[in-house]
């Protein structure tokens, strides 16, 4: 049963691989398919939750041993190879318009399915340069999503792709180059053994290579310094598509940093520039998502802010990190799909959305509970997410950290609440044609649902959590159990 | 002995990618990139690397140089000696076209 | 401002970079897992080209996410230069001259041997399914630079690269099922040195080379396919 | 000091300096890709060189299977097959990508490509003209 758990990656890839062949005796069947398979691999990751609740390892080719490729299949693993399927399904990006040729399409749906299998490869995968390889899968495939565009493609968003590409192959010129110089030093790729032979790396050359590391997998988890693409990409391209990148695909570059953060670099120096990248990124979202003048814009910027917060958080040290860390990524990737969701029904400027909340009551109701669940309203999953953010962050007597949370959350209040109140504002205007889509206010009540869910629920979710993140700070079993005989 | 053959091969390549960078003509600056890919060829065989010396001419330097000679004919810019500056405004014209 | 930063940059890069040198084992690395190769490899998976044996079999999954980078790469490519309009019959350009078309008849058996022999010896000798490749990619869009006036059969071409693909992840899922491990190396190890040995691996280096050559064919099919909207 | 590991390991540096910096530095669309290829040709020199053994054969066994010599490490060497050919895909890729946008904006100049790309996205979201960010501007290069 758990060596099924290969199938996640396997099976999208086979029918990427296929689609076009599908689709030249049926189309309909194809785009039938697609969906179908993701659905099941769904629910195989449930199965495999529910009967294996030890974490286990495969070895690829059963080649025992740092030589061969490991997967390290935890709670955490687990559950974001869930939220990858889950997630895709929920923001299943096309809807096809009239013109577009059979061949566009299944192109669209076969890199849909890629952008899943490197996804899901990414969150179980245990060697740094098999990470890297599903990294720039996943990246090829987002650039093609990204030139796909918006309703149709048009300049921008092949200028914008292009942007995209340019700043992330340099950043896998440094991820590359962080692999080599790690591979200079210890002579092994498998994360465990790296993990046993740290001390190897705590000296300038590996410090180097952490940097090297960190900019490279952080272009797509929208690092400080490596984010300028984030606005432009996310304005070109189709909301959905937006919403996927900024949920999805920035938390599992997010969860590879974190890995290398864990098990190979406990000092306190690649704790603080990844609390420094953090602060830097929160400061400039929050105020660049102030100053926006459309609603995709300010999202974009303060998606960047978000996983500023997320790498606060992990920069604290020990499981209290790890679980501050995770509640604020998984709150971001359930709130931020949504946003981008209802930000298609009313894209464009915020001077327009006056008044809107008439004419789409459910969406406008939406709008306040995400935006008071991000700025953390008490009984909503963000108060709680902010609540673990703040304890961790004083533990570490990290009082700038904080200072710097507490001052950008009510900037964040207050560009959230200038959108809010102009919704509701009397002034009618009623000329801007509405792109409604019954899918879109379907997906984002899900997500909604969520939401209240765990706000409900806090108290079970919370231990949860707080599990999966004990398992995920276990160094030790995860160098037992991925160097150790068998499986 | 082997030491100065390498040190000139990577002089060689240095060269051409200074010059990929700077030269005008942009078929002449992927030409000089392709140098690039050469060099490295002779290095990796230098390196013990058979395998890794014969992806990078088939790829490096084929493949690649091959792909941006089809690009630059498609953009237009396949010029044997016009400066880029006549080059770009040639492309705004057939924009605006 | 930009200018100036970047410069900062780079000689922090050139700096850290310089710094390195003398720590780094240049010239003598450590080699843990590559010395557990070389006294293991062969034994294992049987195949006497040593990166052979790590790209397919210890790395097999590398190599997969890499055959789907290029298919990545070539759809993502299509989608971007798909017009939705049909081609329109490249006619404006002449055919090429006579030595060209000739040594394009000439070279295209004699290209696919190559390929494909490269392809075969991989798990022996250098090169593999990404070289031979390339090469039968090439074989395949020379009669393309020879007489512009023909069109690759798309359909064979995303056929073959379908099926391909799918014969490798085929492969290892034959291991999962049969014997617990994706990519597990099957069949008898053979003798070492012979074209018919290291079980699965010439089979995989098959399926890659033909991929490899399907992608990259239809990859510069398309980019040497005229423009229709400067027309 | 002039051994063959440290001129090589400067080669790579070189090239890396020139690929970077080419690509932080140039405006020139087309120059970017090519600057993207130098960069990584030497990312791969230096993961080749992390392999590299004094006084090693090839990762190859041709006399037999009982007396393996000393080898230089295949592993950055599989590794660097894999980065090749990635970087190859990617740049035709973004070379299509280059086609299109020359195609829509009659311009390789990454300052002119931005500025239009601005200039769509405020239309697309029809922001009144004195609140764009960018001045609109006539192209005269």
């Amino acid at each position: 049963m758990k060596e099924l758990i290969v199938l996640t990656f396997a099976v999208p890839l086979l029918m990427a691989f296929l689609l076009p062949t599908i689709s030249r005796v049926s189309f309909t069947l194809s785009k039938l398919i697609a969906p179908l398979v993701l659905l099941a691999l769904a629910i195989m990751v449930v199965c495999i939750w529910n009967f294996h609740t030890e974490t286990f390892v495969l070895h690829i080719g059963n080649f025992i041993g740092p030589q061969g490729i490991v997967f390290y299949v935890d709670r955490l693993a687990l559950l974001f190879a869930f939220a990858i399927f889950a997630m895709t399904l929920l923001m299943w990006p096309w809807y096809f318009e009239k013109d577009e040729s059979s061949d566009t399409r299944t192109r669209k749906l076969s890199l849909t399915l890629l952008l899943v299998a490197a996804s899901a490869g990414m969150s179980l995968s245990g060697d740094i340069f098999n990470l890297y390889v599903f990294y720039e899968l996943l990246a090829v495939a987002s650039y093609g999503l990204i030139a796909a565009g918006n309703k149709k493609p048009a300049g921008n968003s092949y200028a914008a792709a292009f942007r995209y590409l340019m700043i992330s192959a340099l950043g896998s010129v440094f991820a590359l180059l962080g692999i080599a110089l790690i591979y200079f030093q210890t002579g092994t790729l498998n994360l465990a053994h790296l993990s046993e032979m740290k001390e190897l790396l705590n000296n300038p050359a590996g410090l180097i290579a952490f940097v090297f590391i960190l900019l490279g997998f952080g272009v797509k988890a929208e690092l400080f310094p490596v984010n300028s693409w984030v606005p432009e990409a996310y304005m070109a391209s189709s909301k959905r598509v937006a919403g996927l990148l900024a949920g999805l695909v920035s938390k599992l570059a997010v969860l590879v940093i974190i890995k290398a953060l864990v098990l190979i670099y406990p000092q306190d120096e690649a704790r603080q520039l990844l609390l420094f990248l953090g602060i830097a990124g929160v400061i400039v979202g929050e105020f660049s998502a102030m100053k926006a003048q459309d609603m995709t814009r300010m999202l974009s910027w303060s998606s960047i802010a978000q996983l500023g917060l997320v790498f606060i958080a992990f920069s604290i040290p020990g499981k209290a990190g790890m679980l501050a860390g995770l509640a604020v990524a998984l709150h971001h990737l359930i709130s931020k799909p949504a946003m981008f969701l209802i930000a298609e029904r009313w894209g464009g400027s915020l001077q327009n959305l006056k008044g809107r909340a008439q004419s789409s009551p459910i969406m406008a109701a939406l709008l306040i509970l995400f935006a008071l669940s991000m700025v953390g309203i008490p009984p909503l999953p963000g108060f709680w997410v902010k609540f673990l953010l703040l304890s961790g962050l004083s533990a570490q007597q990290a009082w700038l950290a904080i200072a710097v949370v507490l001052i950008m959350t009510v900037v964040e209040t207050n560009y959230l609440y200038r959108v809010i109140s102009s919704l509701y504002s009397r002034d009618e205007q009623q000329s801007v044609t509405s792109r409604h889509r019954t899918a879109d206010t379907f997906s984002a009540l899900i997500l909604a649902g969520v939401l209240i869910f765990v706000s409900v629920q806090v108290q079970t979710v919370g231990q949860a959590l707080d599990e999966i993140a004990q398992d995920a700070v276990d160094v030790k079993s995860y160098i037992d159990l991925s160097l150790g005989g068998g499986s | 002995m082997i030491e100065w053959l390498l040190f000139v091969i990577v002089m060689i390549m240095l060269a051409g990618a200074l010059m990929a960078m700077l030269m005008e003509n942009l078929l002449a600056a992927t030409v000089a990139a392709s140098i690039v890919s050469l060099g490295l060829t002779v290095i990796f065989v230098f390196l013990r690397a058979p395998d890794v010396a014969m992806t990078e001419a088939a790829v490096g330097a084929g493949l690649s140089s091959l792909i941006l000679a089809l690009g630059l004919k498609r953009l237009g810019l396949w010029k044997l000696d016009v400066p880029s500056t006549a080059v770009k405004a040639d492309a705004q014209e057939d924009g605006k076209s | 401002m930009h200018q100036f930063s970047s410069f900062l940059f780079l000689g922090g890069f050139l700096f850290f970079l310089s710094v390195l040198t003398g720590i780094l084992p240049l010239g003598d690395p450590p080699m843990i897992i590559g010395q557990a190769i070389q006294n293991h490899g062969v034994s294992e998976t049987g195949a006497a080209n040593l990166v052979t044996a790590v790209v397919l079999g210890y790395r097999g999954i590398d190599t997969l996410g890499e055959l789907s980078i290029l298919f990545a790469a070539a759809t993502a490519g299509g989608l971007v230069l798909a017009t939705g309009k049909k081609k329109t019959q490249a006619s404006a350009d002449e055919d090429a001259g006579f030595i060209v078309k000739t040594a394009a008849e000439l070279l295209f058996p004699l290209l696919v041997v190559a390929g494909l022999y490269i392809v075969i010896h991989g798990h022996l000798t250098p090169g593999g399914g990404f070289q031979g490749g390339v090469i039968l990619a090439a074989a395949f869009f020379l009669p393309l630079l020879a007489k512009p006036s023909t069109t690759m059969n798309h359909n064979t071409m995303s056929l073959v690269e379908g099926f391909s693909g799918a014969a490798f992840i085929g492969i290892g899922l034959i291991g999962l099922f049969n014997h617990g491990a994706f990519l597990q190396p099957l069949l008898s190890k053979g003798v070492v040195g012979e074209l018919f040995s290291a079980g699965t691996l010439p089979l995989l280096y098959l399926a890659v080379g033909l991929k490899v050559g399907a992608e990259l064919a239809g990859l510069l099919a398309n980019l040497n396919e005229e423009d229709d909207e400067n027309v | 000091m002039f051994d063959i590991a440290s001129i090589l390991f400067a080669g790579a540096t070189g090239l890396l300096v020139i690929g970077i910096g080419g690509m932080v530095l140039s405006e020139h669309l087309y120059r970017m890709l090519l600057a993207l290829a130098i960069a990584e040709a030497g990312a791969n020199l230096m993961l080749v060189l992390a392999g590299f053994k004094w006084s090693a054969s090839a990762p190859i066994i041709t006399v037999s299977v009982e007396s393996i010599p000393a080898m230089v490490d295949p592993v950055p060497q599989a590794m660097v097959l894999t980065a090749i050919v990635i970087g190859v895909g990617v740049q035709a890729l973004a070379l299509t990508m280059i086609i299109r946008i020359r195609n829509a904006y009659g311009t390789l100049n990454m300052r002119e490509v931005k500025l239009k790309m601005e200039q769509e996205f405020a239309d697309m979201a029809d922001l009144p003209i004195e609140t764009r960010s960018v001045p609109a501007r006539n192209d005269q290069s």
